[in-house]
Order: C-alpha cells, then structure tokens, then sequence
C-alpha cells in the first residue's frame, strides 16, 4: 500500500529517504542534520541507514554550506542543504544570490546547479528571535531561484521529490508550524506540475491566495465566512516562483476579489507582485483593490506578541469585509 | 588580585610539560591554575594570587549563577519560559572571564553568557525576558557595558571588534572581549573579525568557549586542530585554558585584556569546557552523545573544584556555605517571582522602536492596527 | 558662495567632507576608499585631509566591514561605509538584515546605529557582472532599514547630510550612471525632508514614477511625450523605504494613470509595492492599472545587452501608451 | 618531468636559511629554485628535473600568454573589450601551477587566470566574451575542468572544496586547485573553505597568488602575518613559493597535488608575486604606488629569469626565440581577429538559461519583449 497518513514533517523524511534511495548522487547537508536528525527531525534516522557519506553534519558554517554543495553539485551530487530557522539563511545569501542563482545563465546553461535548499519558516511556535521569519519574497525577486512551499503532506513528499529531480535550485520553504499536521500521502501517485497552484476550497465572492502555514488559517477564514453566506475560494499557491498568475487570474475572474495572505511583511511581499499583477490582468474585473494581509513593518516581534503580528483568522476576515464593502 | 599581565607575550610552547601545563596524550597543552582535585598549581606564564575573600567570591559567584541557571531550567518545564540555553558546566570559564573585565571594558556576549551577565551586574532576571518572548532583550547595553545576547552564530565577533576599533580610535585604555563557541568559530564573521581585529590592532580579547558540543555536533566537526591555534594565523597568539579552572581562566583573561589595554593587540582565549546539560531545553542530547562523556567532565566540575581547594585550606567555613545557600534561594525565589510577574508586551509595542527616528509606513500600520482592535471594542459594546 | 555647479559623485564628496569637517564621530570605511578616492572617486581627497583614522581603507570583507561599522556604532561613531558595487553588498547581507536593522528594535531603543552604507549602483555603464545590478528591494522588504536614493546633484549632497545624521541605518544607493551629471548645489539651502518625493515635472494625464538613474529617463520620456501632446507628470521617489505615497496618490489622483519604473527586475521590486498601495488607495481614480518598466527577471545581461534589459525612453514610452489606452 | 611529492609533508621550518630557501630581512622564507639571475639553487623539500623541452615549454607558455594578455590590453583601448585585468608579472605563479595540474584535475580560477587557462587548453579567445559583454563566460567549463571565472571575491573557494569533496566522495584521486588573490584572504567564505577543506580532508590545493595589491591596497591592510602561515590554524600546512619562479611554482604544487590526491588532505600555497600592472584597465595605480615598487619588481621577471637560464645553460638558440616570437604575433593577430568577429549576442539571449527546465514569468517576459520588438518593425514598415 503506498497510501499513508503522514505529518509534514514525516512526509518530508519519506521524500529525502526515498531520493537517497533512488539517487546515489543525493546527498543530505547540514548543521544537526545527521545524528541528531534536524533540530525538527525532519532528517531522522537518514544518516544512519544511508551513512555519514551521504547525510552530512556540516561545519556550523551557512555559507560554507551552500558554498560547497555548488561545488558538489559541479562534480554531479545534488545536494539538498537544510537552513536550521530561516533567519539563518543569510549567511549564505550571497552564496545564493550571486552564484547558486547565476551559475547556470553565467555558463550559457553548460552547468546545471540541482541543488535544493530546505528551509523551516514562518512563526507561531513561541520562539526567540531569528527562529520566525519568513524571508521568501527575497529570494522571489532574484532571477535563477525557484522557489516552493507545500501547505500539506501529499505536498510535502511530492514536491521534495520534484524539487530535487528539478535541475534548477530550489529553495523549499517549509511551514514548521505545520509539521505536525497530519494528512494522507499517497507515494505511488502521479504529481502535478511543481510550479501550479492548486484551488483547495472553491467559492464565489472572493478569492484568498495563501501558501505554507496561511493555506490552513485561509481555509478556516473560508469556513467561518460560509457560516455567514460568503462564499471564498482558497488557491494554494504551492510556488513563490514562479507564480501560478493563471491560476489566480482564472479564479478572480469568477470571484473579482482578491485577498492575498502570508506571513511576511505585507512591505515589497510576495502580495505586492501578485496585487499587481492580477490587477494589471483583471483590472476590469475586479469590484474591489487586491488587499494584503501580512506582518507588518517590523522585525518579528517577541514570542508573546506573535498572534498579534500574524494574520490569523480575524485579520484574514477583516480583509474580507473590506473586500466585499467595495 | 594580582595577575601577571605580560605573561601572554611569552612563548606558549615553552610552558609544555611544566607544572600547571595539563596535556593528556594527544592533547595540547591547557593553562591550570587549580587541578579538578582542588589543588593550588604554577604555570610559568600566568600566576594569580587572591585572598581568601576574592576565592570565595569566585565561589559565591559560580554558585549562584548555577542556582539562577537551574532555576531558569525549571521556569521553562513550568511553561514560564519559552526556552533556556543553560550555562551549565561553563560557570568557571564564563565567571574567571567576568571578574578578568574592568568596569569601562565592553563585553559581546552570545546566548549563553549568564554567568558573564551576572559579573558585569546585569539583574539576571532581566536575561530571562527574550526567554520568555516577552521581548528580544532586556537590557540597556550601555548601562553595564554588557551588549545584549546575539543569537546568529557570530555576527558579534565584528561588533566587538568595530567596538574595540573605536576604543583605540578614542586613545582609551579600555579593551573588548567577544565571547562565541567552538561551532561559531566555523563562521566567516569570526575569521573577518580576526583579520579586522589583527589588521587595526583591535584591543579585543576573543573568548571561545570551546564546550565541545555545537548542539550535537562535536568539535571535530568545526576543525581538526585545537582551536586556540587558529589565531596564530591570524598573527596574534592564542592560548587553550582549562575552562573549568575558574582561576586560570581570570589569569589568562586578565592577561589577555591587559595586553589589549596597553596596545599589543588581539588575543584569542580557548577556554576548554563542557556543556553539562542539553544546548537548550528544546534539545535532547541523548540521541547524539553518551552519559560517560558527561559523568567524565562531572569529575572537572568547576564549582567543585573550587570547593574542594576551598576546603582543603580552610578558606571557608560550613557558615560560609549555609549563608550562600540561603543567599541561593532567595535568588531562587525571586527570579521565580519577577518571571512569573513579567507582564506580557503591550500589543502597540510592535510598532515601537523599529526606527529611532520613525518611518511613514510603520505610523500607517500603527494607524490600521489601533483602528482594526478598536473595532473589535465596538463589536463588543 | 554656496551655489556650485557640481557633478552627483563631486557633490557626495563634498556632503562627505563637510561631514568629516563637522563631525568627529563621522567615519568613512570601504574597500579602496583612501588613497585610492574610491574607484569611482567619490572619497577623492578625504584621507589625504582627514587622515587615515578617519578614512579608513579596510579588508577585502564587506560582512567585516558592516560587522565593525556596527561595533564602531556601538561606540558613537557615525560610519559611512562604502560597498564598492551593488554585486558586492550580499556578503555583507547578514549583517544588515539581522543585525543592522534590527538592534535598535533589539535594544527596544537603547542603542542607535547611524551607519549610512553607500552603494553605487545600477547598469549601463557597460560592465562586467555583479557590477550593475539595483538590489534595492531585496532591502526594502526589511524593515530597520531606510532605503534613499538621489537623482541629483543637490539631493545627492543634502540627502548625504541627513543620512548622516540620521540615527537609523540609511542605504544610500548613487546612480553610478549619473554620476558625473552636473548641476547646481546650493550648500547653504534648507533641505526639506529626506524620504519626501519631489515632483520635477508637472503633467495632466499620466504619473511616471521613478528614482535615481531612472528619473532623468523618465524627464526625457515625458519630454518626447510633450512633443506628442501628452501631458506626463514625473515624481522623483527619493526614498524607497518608506516611500512617501501621499506623492504618488496626489499624483495619480490628479492623472488618473501611473507606470512606475526602475532599473531593477519587475518581479517583486518597487514597482510591485507602489502599484499593490497605490491601487488599493486610489482604486476609483484610477483608468488604468499601474504599469510597471523595469528589469526583466533574468541576471543582469552582459553589457552588449544591457540596453535591451533597462527601461529607456522607449520602453517607458510604450508603457505609457499603454497605459493611455485604457 | 619529476617532482618529488613527498616533500611538502616536511616541515617548512626545516628548510630555512638553507639554499633554495630565501629570506630577506624580516622577510619569511619563500622556495625558489631558481634565482632572478636564472640560476638553478635547490631547496631541500622541492626538487625538480625538468628537460631542456620542458623547460623551453614553460618558457613558451609564459611568453605567449605574456602577448595574448597585451593584446587584451590594447583591444580594450581600442574600445572592442569594455575591460581587462592583466595578468602581468603573475605569469610564473600561473603557469607553473596550471603546468602543475593534470587533466582531471578541476580548477577554480579568479577572473585573472589567463596563465593558467592556458595550460588547461582553454582557446584564450573565449576568455574575451565577457570582458567584451558578450556573456559572463564563453568556455564550457568541463570540456578543460576549468571553471569559469568567478568575479565575486573568495566565493570560487567554497565552490572548489565542495567539488573536491566529491571527488573523495567517487574515491577518485584527482585534485582541486583554487585560485584567489591576497585581498580575498580576507572574506570569510575563504575561512569557511579552509574549515570545510579541513574537516572533511578535501583533496584540495588552495593558491593565494599574493600579488601585493588588492586594487589600491597592500597587503598589510589585509594579514599583518604572511598569508602562507594561515593554514596552520585550519590545521594544514601552508608554504610561501617564489611566484616568479615558474619551476618552484611547479615543484610546489605538483607536491600539493599528489598530496591531495593521495588523501593528504587541503594545502594553502601562497605564490609571492607581483602585479606589475594596474588591477584592471579601469584602474590607475599610479595614484597609490610608485614606481620605484614596480622597478624593483621587474628585475625579478618571471619571464627574463627563465630566459637567462635557457641563455646560461644554453637550452634555447636564437631559432627557438625567433620562432617563438612569430608564434607570439600569430596568436595576437587571431585574438584580434577573432575578438573583432566577435558577435554581439541576440537581443532574445537575455531570456535564455536563468533557467535550465524554464519559468513561466521567463517565458512570459519573452512573448512580451518579443511583442515590443515586433511593434518597432511594424512602425518601421
Ligand atoms: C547563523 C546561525 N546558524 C545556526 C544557528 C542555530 N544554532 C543555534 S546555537 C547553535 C550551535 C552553536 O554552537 P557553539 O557555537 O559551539 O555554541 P554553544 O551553543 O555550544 O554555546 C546553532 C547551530 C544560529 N543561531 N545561527
Ligand atoms: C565581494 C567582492 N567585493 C569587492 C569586489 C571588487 N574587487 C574586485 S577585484 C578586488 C581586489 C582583489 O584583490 P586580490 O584578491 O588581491 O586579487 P587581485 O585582483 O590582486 O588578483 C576588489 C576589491 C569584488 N569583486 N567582490
Ligand atoms: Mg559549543
Ligand atoms: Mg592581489
């Protein structure tokens, strides 16, 4: 039987076992990642049965990490690189940005970089600073990335695998809030296209567009709106880049509103490209402005100040009315 | 307190094999001052000579930082605390370090520096606040010259070294020491901060708590050689001591940070210990290490240590012991009761202090944010 | 006098000087910054006058040069530090996103951090890569930092000073193309505020927003439009965080049309932020949606063609064509 | 031609003072085997014996890359290249390591490295396309196992010590050699490949051509102790080698890479040599050096040195430097000829390879620029 019922974070570890197996050329990189298997476990038990050559514990070393999976992925590895938090990503963005990014265009496509770069993001699990961020519109703007986010586990498993099959990097958020969240995985099925997004409730008046941890509190604004007669649809965008604007544009012309929502600061995210965007391709069918729901303008607040930051429900709501009061 | 502050110009080899020079087989040389038996050694490049009242300072001082430690543990498995990063096993290398500093030094610490906080004379309850998430810390830096706890593995290294870079720039005789772990010394920052620290002749002192773990990596992940002898290359000495000696650990310091005052430059500082309990409370470190390495370093515990040479010379009497032991629950006690006290954030303080000088966006989404919880109220009314 | 005719690069050399002469926490910190004058000269002459102490040519590090401009910061010096090309500030990135940005809000105000980073940036100078990129939005999205950028000659000296006494992290992009653009600097004027926009060309039916390299683009545009009989109004940013949009919407209110441009790639850059705001606050006055010109989402081209890859007069020209056709 | 391989696992302080081991005052010791007057020393942890045909190969090599980096010169004044950056005076440094290398070796190179692209039979035409801007890289990297040109300092190290961490991984016995400059020792991705070449005893060689100069800076803005001596800390050895001595350029890194390839681990060679030209075509050094420096620098020519040995030992008649010097102006008049075809790419190349299985927004952002061009040929019509 290849169906199973997995959290995230399981889901995640049967895709990288899977790839080991199948791939000799997969390697699994990172601090912790080995012995101990990831802060989360997300890497459990891999370094054991597939050996220290393959399931690396790196040098407490961001860029050094990425640094050498390019290497490693000139000589034919493809690396996959764990990120422990989000905020320490940025030791090794220029890493990312000028090389990991530029690599293939810079050789006129004679090297492939398959490399993908796992990292746990987003808040809502009571942590100290840097452990709660959700960096992912500056990776978007940079050209040669691409970028994923599964909000579920069937997604998890698959797009780990398309990811790591994908010749171009791919940096692979990870909602940690979610990694316990538990749904089925069907292992032998046949996945979609990485890069579409998918409607995971459909609707009529409104459109919500989230990805990673949103996707869940969208799917309860949906279910609270239709309590009062509104009717949302909620597209799981699955790729921050690309992005599925068909998708997004096919729903909004059925609904002519649009509410965007993530975790990120609502200031040059990722809802800022797709409200411009789509209001550039709908603009005669939409009845209200594309609005945002994210953080705010701030680094990401104290753990006890977190409900407060995120969208949660009530904030998603909220963007609701004024949608629908235009 | 005397401290011979020119010893660390002398040749680190010539002190091998002498007494006061502990090397196991394999092993480099370590500063000691005081073997894990309690007894008094000499090394030929650091002495120290404190009175009986200074010796159980360093006590009081280790003992209570222990107390606050474990206490801090405790609040967290009560759900007081978010998380805790424990100092435990490192009470001698993080206060022989404190008490080396002079008040007008400035100290970079990382996460863990509880015991170098408490020197400094920041009220430890005020570490506890990023803990708990009601803020990312909760200290004005300037008051002790203790800067607040950075988390992202070395960025501090540079901050102290620009910081000693401006001493020198000011002619003051203060010096900087920048204390990060044996993981962080893998990290571009660190090795920028020493050619910036080396290049500028920086009166900065790099203290490496080598603790032998970076959560479950073990050293022999970060370099294959002691990493006291990575400055060498950097063109200023470095120098292993025994991080459970809390008086070879003032000694070198001392020496370290005089050396720095008086214009001889960087120095780096190993202090070689161990890390008692989990990285934090959210770790497990039974999956990655086994209970003899700790029963080992239990044997090289630095308050017993102290204790024992204590005893041994009749330095302190059961008085002394039974005071500090009340002096320890009180502390307890009201570590306990400001925690639980510390009241959570007000929600409009998201908005504060992103800019010192304000910024439009920020004064909109204040703006929205107070309208959107007001209407809230009107719901309710 | 203090009316002078002076070139943007002559006129932050100058802004700098007095800096140095009136200030003497005032640092300025790079690569090649002393003897050298910088390699754009823009530092030219202010080690011989200041001293090395004051003008310090550091190591090859840019993450150690932002790393102790901190510590330096930490101790009351204002250091302005030089990044020597756009391409070269993603070492750097970490210290400035996670550290930079975010310590005052860390020290819940307790300590300050004047740091003003220069970089040169932009292309068509016919380049090799990593030396003409605009990475202002990968800057803009985190908040801590201010983002401002001159257009001029006068705003390049003023816009210095009070980046300099600023007491948050300033960014401070020059628009190496123009650099050796000439006009008058008055050095006795009061300036106005530092993150307002500036309207430098009154128009009727159509808003151009732009800033740095691409402002003098879009005059030339709005000129050649004149010609055609359309009426463009051309608003100089100056800031790109915040942005002062009560400019742009006064604007668009009274054109009812807006297409902003930059150098940097479309996706997810200025263009995304002001159109998504803009829209939502101008969503009746607006005829058309907000147009955006700007870099296309590839890596900045090798230079041969690179005037294919920036916004020019005509691309900007076809967007207002565009954009009036609605 | 013979090196002895074993070599560079002695210790470099034994050879000090000896022949072959140089030393000015206050200067550290540097391994020559051959003198700036062109005679043959020995060094007692490098040898080599090369024949007369070798010898008049490197020499050939050295001369010939001489002219081609010229001729670059001149095209960029003459407006067909939008920048060079000289590799002159560094040609001993380059060559004899480049020579050093076999063909399943993998290099990593700066964007100075002409010498060494040379050797790895890479056309010296193609190195021109992005000095041109017709691309950022004209050369299929493995078709020669030479990289292409990294222009971000320092990151190509991390790059070549993942792909040497391969190759351990294939249990292959080829060999990594990363190129970087002086200044680059400065960022801390070339500490971070020192950790990571360390720990994991990566066979890679790292080749830090000191050429004095970081642009407008000296070397003493970026160690205060000579670079070579860096490794130690890392814990592997580093050695200086005199970099306008092409045959101990050779002997020194043919015996790192054995040493590499046979499991040895890292080595850090550190090529004393001498930009004798500005940093790059844009660059005028003559703001912030004098020319005495470069006068000095010049009597130690790598190229005029291996000449006077050929001369002295009679290795070389006028026939060969006659033919050499035609060999030199063909190669010139193709690299004219060749940079002067060369295309400027299509207007659609900007759209190509960002990725390599394609992007909806790419394929969208074609389709529209294609539409924009189109509407000007219709205008035009
Ligand atoms: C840049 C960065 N990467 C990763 C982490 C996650 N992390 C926190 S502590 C730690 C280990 C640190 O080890 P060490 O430097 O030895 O200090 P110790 O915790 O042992 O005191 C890691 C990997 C981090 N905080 N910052
Ligand atoms: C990260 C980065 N910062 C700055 C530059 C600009 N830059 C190009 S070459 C150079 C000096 C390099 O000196 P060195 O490493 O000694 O190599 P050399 O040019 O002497 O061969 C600088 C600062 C760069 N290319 N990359
Ligand atoms: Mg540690
Ligand atoms: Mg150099």
């Amino acid at each position: 039987m290849s169906v199973e019922k997995l959290t995230i974070a399981k889901a995640i570890n049967a895709s990288l076992r899977t790839a080991l197996e199948t791939d000799p050329k997969v390697l699994i990189m990172g601090e912790d990642v080995g012995k101990l298997g990831g802060v989360f476990r997300v890497t459990d038990g891999l370094q054991k049965d597939f050996g220290e050559d393959r399931v690396i514990d790196t040098p407490l070393a961001e860029s050094g990490i990425v640094g050498t999976a390019i290497g490693l992925a000139l000589r034919g590895y493809r690396p996959v690189v764990e990120i422990q938090f989000d905020g320490f990503v940025f030791p090794a963005y220029d890493q990312i940005v000028t090389q990991l990014a530029k690599m293939h265009a810079r050789a006129l496509g004679k090297v492939k970089l398959p490399v993908v770069i796992r990292i746990p993001y987003g808040g809502a699990i009571g942590a100290v600073e840097h452990h709660s961020e959700s960096p992912e519109a500056l990776f978007a703007h940079v050209a040669g990335l691409k970028i994923v986010t599964p909000s579920n586990s069937a997604d998890a498993y698959w797009m780990m695998q398309q990811a790591i099959q994908s010749d171009d990097p791919v940096i692979y958020f990870e909602p940690k809030r979610r990694y316990h969240d538990r749904a089925e995985v069907d292992t032998a099925a046949i996945p979609g296209p990485l890069h579409a997004a998918r409607t995971v409730r459909e609707g009529t008046d409104l459109t919500l567009v989230a990805y990673g941890p949103m996707v869940k509190t969208c799917l309860e604004a949906a279910a609270a709106a239709a309590e009062e007669g509104k009717s949302l649809e909620v597209v799981d965008l699955r790729s921050v880049s690309p992005i599925d604007f068909d998708a997004i544009q096919r729903s909004v012309e059925k609904t002519r509103r649009l509410v965007v929502v993530h975790e990120a600061p609502v200031f040059f995210g990722s809802g800022a490209e797709i409200a411009a965007r789509i209001t550039e391709r709908c603009f005669y069918h939409l009845e209200a402005p594309v609005l945002r729901v994210g953080g705010y303008h701030a680094p990401y607040p104290p753990s006890r100040l977190e409900d407060e930051y995120l969208p949660g429900l009530d904030r998603v709501l909220d963007s609701v009315d004024r949608a629908l009061a235009y | 307190m005397t401290v011979d502050s020119t010893a660390a110009r002398k040749s680190r080899r010539s002190g091998a094999k002498r007494a006061g020079a502990k090397k196991a087989a394999g092993e480099p040389e370590l500063v000691q001052l005081l073997t894990p038996e309690g007894e008094r050694v000499e090394h030929p490049d650091y002495s120290i000579d404190l009175s009986p009242e200074e010796l159980r300072g360093l006590y009081r001082d280790m003992v209570l930082t222990r107390r606050f430690d474990g206490e801090a543990t405790t609040l967290q498995r009560q759900g007081e605390l978010g998380l805790w990063a424990s100092l435990l096993g490192q009470e001698a290398a993080q206060i022989g370090s404190g008490r080396a500093t002079r008040d007008d030094d400035y100290v970079f610490p990382t996460y863990r520096e509880h015991g170098v906080a408490w020197c400094r004379g920041v009220d430890p309850t005020n570490l506890l606040g990023m803990f708990r998430g009601v803020n990312h810390g909760g200290w004005d830096p300037n008051e002790n010259n203790f800067h607040l706890y950075t988390i992202v593995i070395g960025s501090q290294a540079l901050h102290a070294t620009g910081y000693a870079m401006g001493i020198a720039k000011d002619g003051a005789d203060s010096a900087v020491i920048a204390y990060f772990g044996d993981g962080a010394s893998s990290q571009g920052d660190v090795a920028e901060a020493f050619t910036f620290a080396a290049v500028y002749n920086a009166p900065v002192v790099f203290f490496c708590q080598n603790n032998q773990w970076a959560i479950s990596e073990p050293t022999e992940k970060q370099t294959r050689v002691p990493l006291y002898q990575r400055a060498q290359g950097y063109g200023f000495p470095g120098v292993r001591v025994d991080g459970n000696d809390v008086l070879a650990v003032l000694a070198v310091t001392k020496a370290a940070l005089d050396r720095a005052r008086t214009g001889e430059g960087p120095m780096l500082i190993e202090a070689f210990t161990y890390r008692m309990g989990a990285h934090t409370t959210s770790d497990d470190p039974t999956r990655y290490r086994r209970d003899e390495e700790r029963e080992l370093w239990e044997a090289k515990d630095p308050i017993l240590r102290l204790r024992a040479h204590l005893e041994r010379e009749g330095l302190a009497d059961e008085e002394f012991f039974a005071a500090l032991e009340s002096e320890s629950d009180a502390l307890a006690k009201r570590v306990r009761d400001t925690v639980r006290a510390m009241p959570d954030p007000d929600h409009m303080a998201m908005f504060e202090h992103t800019y010192a000088d304000g910024h439009a966006l920020v004064d909109e989404e204040r703006a929205q944010f107070a309208a959107y919880q007001a209407s809230f109220a009107e719901e309710t009314n």
